[in-house]
């Protein structure tokens, strides 16, 4: 017998991966339609203080009776206590979950996912670019480095809607507007109402089309994007094409998942599994992992 | 003064089915009995294709005895080709029957009409003041359904029932284990023997006058040869020459005659016959001694009696189905099945009644016609003279009334 | 001389029966029996059932390390309390070919390295493995994926058929244990044994036919320079998406989990079943994209993750050459030509160049 | 109480029956839900509004309709039981070869009846469908499922997999390989694929799987003796009333 698999034969059983905590739900907010912010705190106070996570993380959140779905986690590792995760309805689970309010239990675990190289990132600009529901694991980022301010230089933050309606976080977003710390450019598929007049200033059109107006210096430039899948192809060519490096632009994918740990395969974005390997991959991966964007 | 009474769905049937009344000054001025399913096409669908699709097809006229629907289509097509299966397949089919008449009686006994006598709307809604009686039913279709799972594949319409034989057929310990089974229901079947045996039938004589079933000591034995109660018998090939179809006016199943008359199939018939022709499989007529009803009988209520009879020689049936079975070991499963052109008969004793198939094939084994003469569209005359019968009987009732005796007795019937 | 190595010993032919009837005795015994036509690693309640000489079973020995159907949970909704009724058995998995010890070697590496699953730990540690050394068919292609022979890898005992008796080759602790504790069905090696022994691995070695082993070499690179070629789609065009080669694969191993609520509520058990890249809903998420939207995609999926996929993972070959994804396709698509044809060798040329 | 019903229409009942087959989950349902229109095991005429639905039967007559619509009104979830209500059945496979008066005159003899037909349909012609449960019959696991899932205010979970999944994972041998017929490729899994357990070739009872590559179907089949034409006509006896060869799967090639 191998040395290798005597070891891992001997080892002791481990704690079962798949054995999620107890968690309740605190609070929902209805953000746009079909989305819901819903705020957790677990059972038992130690599992608290105990989880931490990386801007970019997932959980595996147990749906009661509907089944375990992974979300992205939207508040920041820096605000410590709570798990914020803002989900959509969109099918089987989703729909369960929208049902759910305070008081509910649910199960959690996690954090999986590698996130964003924050560490890396530090003593660099930012450049940030949400399209839709992609702004959920960004605002974890978003308040990552505006809670550390210091280690990181300008930050830029690109986010497009389908209209004013589709707009999440709402309040925290407009009041980043003002904050001299973060510049923020946002823009609308369609204006129509005055809403959306107000909230763009007026801009309609595809994310794309700010990323042009961002004055940073693309070398010293880490960007992080999160969005509807098709939309990575535009963003990234418009990144490379304003200079960005490949290596220094990274994308949060999103596949079916139903372990969050690398065994039931359903993730595989090339030789790569989206919940071990990512879900935020370099853009440098694309030339490597076809089918990924 | 008129009066019309309708019952626009039977419940506890397995069809569809209406019944319309119309009295005029106190007498019946006009009845009607009308199947409202739709027709499937089954003469038509079963054109252009391979004798090899025919039984699947056929199968789906009736999810309740499809066995026996299966069956008839393919003594038809055999009957066509001149195919002659081996003992060991012709065993398996009878014990098929076996099953299918353990799911089929009894489904009918407990869940459509158990309920009439007993005062309650459903046998579900039985359960909770005797269960045991709601349980006994289902062990016993249980029974029944495990058989038919076993050789066919499925529960309903199992796909390895098959022209020439089968594609496999169970070992000899599965077969042992039906055998421990069926003589483990033995009990219930003869508990559901007392139990409608003591039932409280109305007192009725039906009006009709003949009766017809295939010439065999038991519905899970085939035959090719037709009784008729007058002392007439026939052979598959001629029965178009005497029971006769016609388009109703106002069901969807055709209506048929026998010699211009209405007349009566099914389990009441069947055992009529076997009483009549002292057939009776000897540890039934054991059992059946003891009962306090006696056959033959022209109380259509008995059908139900009749069928729990039937229950009984079906479970003696596949206890000795299996003891020759297991002596023929090993057997092959199919034979080979040649098609060629020509026109094939099939008859088989459904549980609700003398069922006939009968094919025309092109050289290449293609169907180009097809005649089905279904049990429901024979019973349907009989069943309106029952209740014309029923009905002047009744006069004097309430509407209501009337209607609660003229269901109950369709239902006995199993439409 | 007394000849004498420690890590094998001799089982006469006629000791065999002996030995599977005691570990039957001691464990749950799984070997493989005829069934039809074809073969199946089943419990064994008979050892004379059990087949020595056969080629490949439908499934792989893995269905009794990670069964196609398992409870992972059932949990109480209301208090979200997660129950686990995961139990472990002792058994012998006996008379695995080489390929299927090299096929759990790569469940092994999946799910013992990174996040090991305690199941399967549970279940493997509970496991020995009784192998027993076989002769290619046409399918078998072992030799080119470096698996043809056990490498001292997993196993615990290996049998190697040498003529009169099995040459037994000692992998383990326990498979040492086994030996002892059936000592008097064993005997030492002799010199003239390992001779035996050799030759027969050289026999193996000579009983392929160059014809039906594809050209592994270098072949990760292969597939990705090859990603686009039109092979792809030609052979998928015959693919009829069926699952049929991941569901036999020794190696694979995706899943699928579902929550199936009881009829009261009042309990919840989450499946897992085995999937297959091969199905559309494999890639599918939420606003109907499918990542793998083409038969061809799907098809060519499967190369990509044996060939290039587990090689990154988990630093070896994906396929250990067993043949089943080729011998059990309905639609008759071979593994081996497809790989020819991208290397763009096609028979007839294969041909004339070893003539 | 959750109000439950289950109706057939023009059908062969046989959904009916295995839903009455599912012995230990009925017991248990009758403590959960009223069972408040079941024509075939209950009587009474219930006018109410149901929870939860399931119909059986193709529909082929103005009665048939008329009572779908209604039904369809009355009822929260509705599910289409079996294959007949799913894609109209067996009576529906030679929709596309002959006018309905073609098939009146060669069953009836005549073409003027005293009711209204139409061509067997599925209930989706007709009123919107929650959800689907094919077979032929019906599948006891799957009914069973759905009833549970929809108790508990979940949707059902059913991925269309070929039905070589199934067999496959039963370790039967595979009888393309054998030679004989067989559809489990392009059929939709689900019912334990129980026939080819058996020998006999999976029939398609259920349907189409997702993406199934009819094309290829049809060559393997004409490859185990079939004609083309015979291929065809047995790839339809279920699904005659969806099936087109071409351009039904633009998005597997
Ligand atoms: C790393 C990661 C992070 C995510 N973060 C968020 C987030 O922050 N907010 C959010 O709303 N959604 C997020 N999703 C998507 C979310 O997981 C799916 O929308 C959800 O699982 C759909 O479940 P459902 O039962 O409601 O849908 P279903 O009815 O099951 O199906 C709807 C669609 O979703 C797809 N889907 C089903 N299960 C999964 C699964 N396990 N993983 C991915 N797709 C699936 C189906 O294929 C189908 O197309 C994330 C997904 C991943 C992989
Ligand atoms: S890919 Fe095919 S040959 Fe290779 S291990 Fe899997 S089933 Fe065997
Ligand atoms: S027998 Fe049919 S269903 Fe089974 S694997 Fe072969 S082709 Fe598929
Ligand atoms: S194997 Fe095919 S024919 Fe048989 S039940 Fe399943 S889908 Fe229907």
């Amino acid at each position: 017998m191998k040395k290798s698999l005597e070891k891992l034969l001997n080892k002791p059983l481990p704690a079962n991966p798949f054995l999620p905590l107890k968690a309740v739900i605190t609070d929902v907010e209805e953000l746009a339609p079909e989305h819901k912010k819903f705020t957790f705190s677990f059972l038992e106070p130690s599992a608290c203080e105990r989880w931490s996570h990386i801007p970019g993380q997932f959980v595996m959140l147990t749906v009661p009776k509907a089944g375990e779905i992974p979300i992205s986690i939207c508040s920041s590792p820096t605000r410590k206590g709570v798990i914020e995760l803002t989900v959509r309805k969109v099918g089987r689970k989703t729909e369960v979950l929208h049902k759910l309010g305070p008081g509910d239990l649910v199960a959690i675990r996690g954090p999986y996912g590698n996130g964003f190289p924050v560490e890396i990132m530090e003593g660099h600009n930012v450049l940030i670019i949400a399209g839709g529901l992609g702004i959920a694991p960004l605002r974890s980022l978003i308040w990552y480095i505006l809670d550390r301010r210091h280690l990181f230089k300008d930050v830029y933050l690109l986010y497009g809607t389908r209209n004013y309606e589709a707009v999440l976080y709402k309040d925290e977003l407009s009041r980043l507007k003002e904050r001299k710390d973060i510049k923020c450019l946002y823009i609308l598929d369609r204006v129509e109402t005055p809403e959306d007049e107000k909230w763009s200033s007026g801009r309609e059109g595809l994310i794309t089309e700010l990323i042009g107006e961002v004055e940073l210096e693309p070398s010293e430039t880490f960007v992080a994007v999160c969005g509807p899948p098709v939309a990575y192809k535009f963003i990234g060519k418009e990144l490379l094409k304003n200079g960005y490096p490949e290596s220094q632009i990274f994308v949060s994918l999103e596949r079916k998942m139903e372990c969050g740990i690398g065994k039931c395969g359903h993730c595989q974005i090339g030789y790569k599994f989206a919940c071990v390997d990512g879900p935020i991959f370099p853009l440098w991966d694309t030339k490597n992992l076809p089918e990924m964007i | 003064m008129r009066k019309e009474l309708n019952i626009n769905h039977l419940t506890r049937v397995e069809g569809h089915g209406a019944v319309d009344i119309v009295i005029e000054n106190s007498r019946l001025s006009e009845i009607r009995l009308r199947f409202t399913e739709g027709p499937r096409f089954f003469e038509f669908i079963t054109r252009e294709r391979l004798y090899t699709e025919i039984p699947k097809i056929v199968s789906r006229i009736c999810g309740i005895c499809y066995v026996s629907h299966r069956l008839a289509s393919v003594f038809a097509v055999e009957d066509a080709f001149g195919v002659k299966v081996n003992r060991g397949i012709e065993l398996l089919r009878s014990l098929l029957t076996v099953g299918e008449y353990l799911e089929s009686h009894s489904l009918h006994l407990y869940f459509l009409a158990l309920p009439d006598y007993m005062g309650y709307p459903s046998t579900l809604l039985m359960a909770k003041d005797y269960p045991n009686v709601v349980k006994r039913g289902f062990k016993l279709k249980e029974a029944g359904n495990r058989i038919m799972k076993l050789i066919g594949g499925k529960t309903v319409h199992g796909e390895n029932i098959l022209v020439g034989g089968f594609a496999s057929i169970p070992s000899q310990e599965e077969l042992k284990k039906v055998r421990r089974e069926l003589l483990k229901v033995i009990p219930e079947i003869e508990a559901t023997l007392f139990l409608f045996d003591g039932l409280d039938y109305p007192d009725f004589t039906s009006p009709h006058t003949l009766e017809m079933c295939l010439n065999s000591p038991s519905p899970c034995l085939f035959s090719s040869e037709v009784w008729l109660s007058d002392g007439t018998t026939f052979t598959k090939k001629e029965y178009e020459l005497f029971v006769r179809e016609d388009v109703s006016p106002y069901s969807t199943a055709k209506v048929s005659r026998v010699k211009g008359e209405p007349f009566l199939i099914g389990p009441l018939a069947r055992v009529n016959r076997l009483f009549k022709e002292e057939e009776l499989h000897p540890k039934v007529s054991e059992a059946v001694k003891r009962l306090k009803n006696t056959f033959p009988s022209k109380n259509s209520h008995l059908a139900n009696l009749a069928r729990a009879v039937e229950l009984l020689d079906a479970a003696y049936r596949g206890v000795e189905l299996i003891e020759e079975l297991l002596s023929l070991y090993p057997f092959e499963p199919s034979v080979e099945v040649n098609p060629r052109a020509g026109t094939g008969f099939g008859v088989k004793e459904a549980p609700r009644g003398t069922l006939y198939h009968k094919y025309t094939f092109d050289s290449s084994g293609r169907c180009v016609g097809a005649n089905i003469i279904t049990p429901t569209a024979q019973l349907q005359s009989v069943i309106e003279e029952d209740l014309k019968a029923i009905v002047e009987e009744s006069l004097e009732a309430e509407g209501e009334e009337i209607k609660k005796r003229a269901e109950v007795l369709v239902r006995a019937y199993d439409p | 001389m007394e000849f004498h190595i420690d890590r094998a010993k001799v089982l006469p032919k006629a000791n065999l029966w002996e030995l599977l009837e005691g570990l039957k005795k001691r464990y749950k015994l799984i070997a493989p029996v005829k069934e039809g036509e074809k073969f199946a690693f089943r419990e064994i309640s008979d050892v004379s059932s059990v087949e020595l000489n056969y080629t490949r079973t439908i499934l792989p020995p893995k269905k009794f390390l990670l069964p196609y159907r398992r409870e992972r949970f059932s949990y109480d909704p209301e208090t979200m309390e997660f129950k686990s009724s995961f139990k472990a058995e002792e058994q012998v998995i006996f008379g695995i070919h080489s390929c299927d010890l090299h096929g759990i070697s790569i469940l092994d590496s999946i799910h013992l390295k990174e996040n090991p699953d305690p199941r399967y730990l549970e279940v493997r540690r509970k496991t020995i493995l009784i192998g027993i050394s076989c002769f290619p068919d046409e399918y078998c292609f072992c030799l080119s994926t470096g698996t043809a022979f056990p490498d001292g890898a997993n196993w615990d005992l290996f049998l190697t058929d040498v003529g009169p008796d099995y040459f037994v080759s000692i992998g383990s602790p326990k498979g040492d244990e086994i030996v002892l504790t059936f000592k008097h069905l064993f005997r030492e090696i002799e010199k003239e044994d390992l001779e035996l022994y050799k030759r027969s691995t050289a026999k193996k070695k000579r009983a392929f036919n160059e014809e039906n082993l594809p050209d592994l070499e270098r072949i990760s690179q292969l597939i990705e320079l090859e990603y686009d070629s039109p092979v792809w789609e030609e052979e998928a065009k015959r693919c009829l998406g069926c699952g049929t080669c991941t569901n036999t694969c020794p190696t694979c191993f995706c899943y699928t989990s579902v929550d199936v609520p009881d009829l009261t509520g009042k309990e919840v058990k989450r499946i897992e079943f085995i999937t297959s890249c091969q199905y559309p809903y494999y890639s599918l998420v939420a606003g109907e994209h499918y990542f793998k939207p083409t038969r061809t995609s799907r098809f060519r999926h499967r190369y990509y993750h044996k060939f290039v996929g587990y090689p990154y993972q988990i630093e070896k070959l994906g396929c250990v050459g067993c043949g089943r994804c080729t011998a059990e396709c309905p639609a008759g698509i071979s593994m081996v030509k497809t790989i020819k044809r991208l290397r763009g060798v096609d028979e007839k040329e294969l041909r004339e160049v070893t003539e | 109480m959750v109000k439950v019903g289950i109706v057939g229409l023009t059908g062969c009942s046989g959904c009916q029956c295995e839903i009455l087959n599912c012995q230990d989950a009925l017991l248990k349902l009758l403590t959960l839900v009223d069972f408040a229109l079941f024509p075939l095991a209950k009587d009474g005429e219930f006018d109410g509004e149901l929870d939860l639905l399931f119909v059986e039967g193709s529909v082929s007559t103005f009665l048939d309709k008329e009572k779908l619509l209604k039904l369809r009104e009355k009822a929260k979830i509705l599910v289409a039981v079996g294959s007949c209500a799913c894609y109209g059945g067996v009576q529906a496979q030679r929709n596309d070869e002959a006018e309905l008066e073609q098939m009146i005159r060669e069953v009836y003899g005549k073409w003027e009846l005293p009711f209204e037909l139409f061509k067997p349909s599925p209930l989706s012609d007709f009123v919107e469908v929650d959800y689907f449960l094919p077979g032929c019959p019906v599948d006891k696991k799957q009914f069973v499922y759905t009833v549970a899932s929809l108790l508990n205010g979940v949707k059902p979970f059913f991925p269309k997999l070929p039905v070589c999944h199934e067999c496959k994972l039963s370790e039967n041998e595979c009888l393309l390989l054998k030679g004989v017929p067989c559809q489990g490729p392009v059929s939709y899994a689900g019912c334990g694929a129980p026939c080819t357990a058996k020998g006999v070739g999976c029939q398609g009872c259920r349907g189409d799987c997702d993406f199934p590559n009819h094309q290829e179907m049809l060559s393997l089949l004409t490859q185990r003796g079939l004609s083309y034409e015979d291929a065809v006509k047995f790839l339809k006896v279920f699904r005659g009333n969806s099936f087109k060869v071409r351009g039904l799967n633009e998005k597997g090639a």
